[in-house]
Formats: C-alpha cells, structure tokens, sequence
C-alpha cells in the first residue's frame, strides 16, 4: 500500500509498484488538469492539501478499500504546488486478482478522493483565478 | 486556541492561523463555526464549512480544548 | 486511436499516448500473467493471435467505444509470443474529460476483447500445459 | 479450401492449414464445422467453434466460395 503526497507523479513508477506476479489485474486512474472548464481557459493550476489529515484521510480510504475487496496492491498519489494542462495531478492504482475487484476498488478510490479529502485546488484562468468547489 | 487556514478560507481571513483569544470563549465546533461566520462573513458563502480536530473531521458538538489542532476545512476539491 | 498487437507492452509509452491537455481523466487496465491458476503454479503463457482478423475485431471494439462514450484517445495494445508471471499482456486505456466514460469504456473494451477477438492462450504448468477455455 | 487453424484446433488436426478437396463438396459453414467434428472428434469436445469468412464471423448457413480466407476459430482466451 503506497499512499502519498508528492511534488509530482510518475506513471511509469506507479506501475512499477502495483505489478506482481500474484495478480492478474492493474487498473490506473490519472486525473489531469483540462486546458479548459466551463469554456474558459486553464492556464495552470494550483492544490494546496492540509498534509497530515490528508494523508489520514487517504490512508482511511484505502483501508476500506482493502475491507471491501480482495486487493494486492493499492497505490494513492496526489500532488500538491503548481501543475499546467496535461499534467497529472492525483494516481489511483489497484492491483488484484481479477479485474472486477481493480476497476471497482479504483473508482471507489476516486470518487471517495474527491470528497473527503482536505485538499483544495485553484484554477488560474487568464484573467482571473477561482477555488473549485467554493461556492455554489 | 490556534486555527488553522486553508485555500479559500485562509484568502478570506487572509492568514495562515489565526490565534483566537480565550476571551472569545469558544467551546464547541459549532460555536468556532459561528464565530468565525460572524467575523468573516464571506465564510457564509461558501459550499460548505468543516471543521478538523487533531486532523479528525468534528461534528459541530464536539469540544475544543487549547491544546487541540483545529483547521477548517472549506469546500474539497482534490482530485 | 491506437490499436496494435505486440510483442511487449510498455505502460509507460501506453501513457504517453493517452496523456492530453485537452481532458482531465485516463483509465488504464493492464492485464498481466498470474503465477497461479486454479492452485497450479504457472510458468508461462504462450499467446497466438489470428492477427488480421484480431485487429479487425479489435478496432470494432474501439469504434463501438466511441460511438458510446465522450472518448478523447483510446488504446488497445495486446502481446502474443511468450510471457511469464507479471509480465503484462493486455492494455486498454481510455482518455476522457471526466473519469465516468474513461473508466465504463475501459471496462467494456476488456470485457469484450475476452469474448470476441481471436486470441489464443496456453497456460503451461510444471506438468502439462492448456488452451485456456478450450474444454468446459 | 483453404481452412486456417489456430490454437488447439491447430493442434488437434495437427496441421496450420488444411487443403480440402473440392470433391467433399462443403458448400456453407455449417458444413464445414460438420466436417471437422466428423474428421476430428475432438473438435466435438471444444466448448464452442466457430469460423471466420474473410476474417468476419460467419454464421452457418454463410455460403462458402474457393476464394474466401476461411478460419476455424476454437474457444478465444485473449486478455
């Protein structure tokens, strides 16, 4: 289990840590900053976390994660500082022994991500700058 | 007690911490989510308003004590 | 679009295909040789392809993704020859703006390249060796 | 005809590629997986077969013709 806060994510890396010989099954969400949202476009954005919950938090959820399906190996990366479009911003991997149990823990890992997590993201348009998720 | 800031929260206050007076006699999560909805009125606004103790999301009945860490936590958006 | 049969399978050049500025989510399924199966140990796969006929089915699958879902990129790699336990040989990435249609056709994609494309494996234990799903 | 055999298919008749006669006068698909399961018993035990006509799935009563590239496709296990 591989759960971290980090500069910047390594795809080829995290694949490396969910292999295995064991298990027949690696499903690997990258979440990506878009150039554009709600027509407007992203120059950059920036995450800020709240570290220490954070990484509770996270760990939390991989631990019902590991309740709930039979998994190998489970990886959760999500960045923190500054990142352009096209860059990757948060890594969720799962690796068991059949792909039910990878796709479903993976998309578990995500949606839960993104909504208890204590961390925050500001995207920077060209003229102006919003928190997501601020206000209504 | 100290209170920790993050992303819209920490713009509005325009801090990183603020350190309330026990003057204030804040006791509750909700009393601090009131107090601080009073004093920075833009907090009203947002999607939602959290508070962490020792980095444990709080229901709004839970005591606070000077030697907790305490954070708000306004509307999430990792990922 | 990318679909190809291989001999090997990099994650990481798989990635770099599906990274765009454009779209916030890539869902990634490697599918990799277990060292086990059924309590037998394994110690290869041989995998033969009906190859025109496979990257046609192949590419079917594909488009029929598009039809479905909001698809930005999409890749299809699968090996054939030899491979050991970990080794991966099936790829299936799906490039989207929002991590519903990458990780629903992903998983459609490897749930129908199983049943329809024509692709071939042999197990081989210690002892003996099988066409898996030849017999019932 | 031309038939192509992979898999176990390959290995049951032992051969990539079968020559058959036109004297056995197999004229549609469904003729041809007759052929085969009388030729090769084993094909019988196969959990499925099916053929490909110009690498397209065919259906039984699909005519045959000299020209076509035509596979005996056994039970696929990709992935």
């Amino acid at each position: 289990m591989l759960v971290k806060i980090v500069e910047d994510i390594d795809v080829s890396e995290a694949y490396q840590y969910l292999e295995s010989p064991d298990t027949g099954a690696v499903n690997l969400f990258i979440g990506t900053v878009r150039n554009h949202t709600k027509g407007k476009e992203v120059v950059k954005l920036v995450f800020e976390a709240y570290k220490k919950m954070a990484l509770k938090e996270m760990n939390k959820l991989a631990e019902e994660a590991k309740q709930r399906w039979p998994i190998e190996k489970l990886l959760i990366l999500h960045i923190t500082g500054e990142k352009k479009p096209g860059e990757a911003v948060v890594a969720i991997g799962v690796t068991s022994a059949h792909r039910d149990a990878s796709f479903e823990a993976c998309r578990f890992l995500i949606d839960e991500l993104k909504k208890t997590v204590p961390i925050w993201k500001k995207e920077f348009y060209i003229d102006n700058s919003v928190w997501v998720n601020a206000h209504p | 007690m100290d209170v920790i800031l993050f992303g819209i929260s920490r713009e509005i206050v325009g801090m990183k911490k603020l350190t309330i007076s026990t003057a204030e006699n804040i006791q509750t999560v909700g009393a601090l989510k009131q107090w601080m909805k009073q004093k920075y009125p833009q907090i009203e606004k947002l999607n939602s308003l959290a508070v962490a103790v020792d980095s444990e999301y709080a229901d709004d009945d839970q005591t606070l004590v000077d030697e907790n860490e305490v954070a708000i936590i306004p509307p999430v958006s990792g990922g």
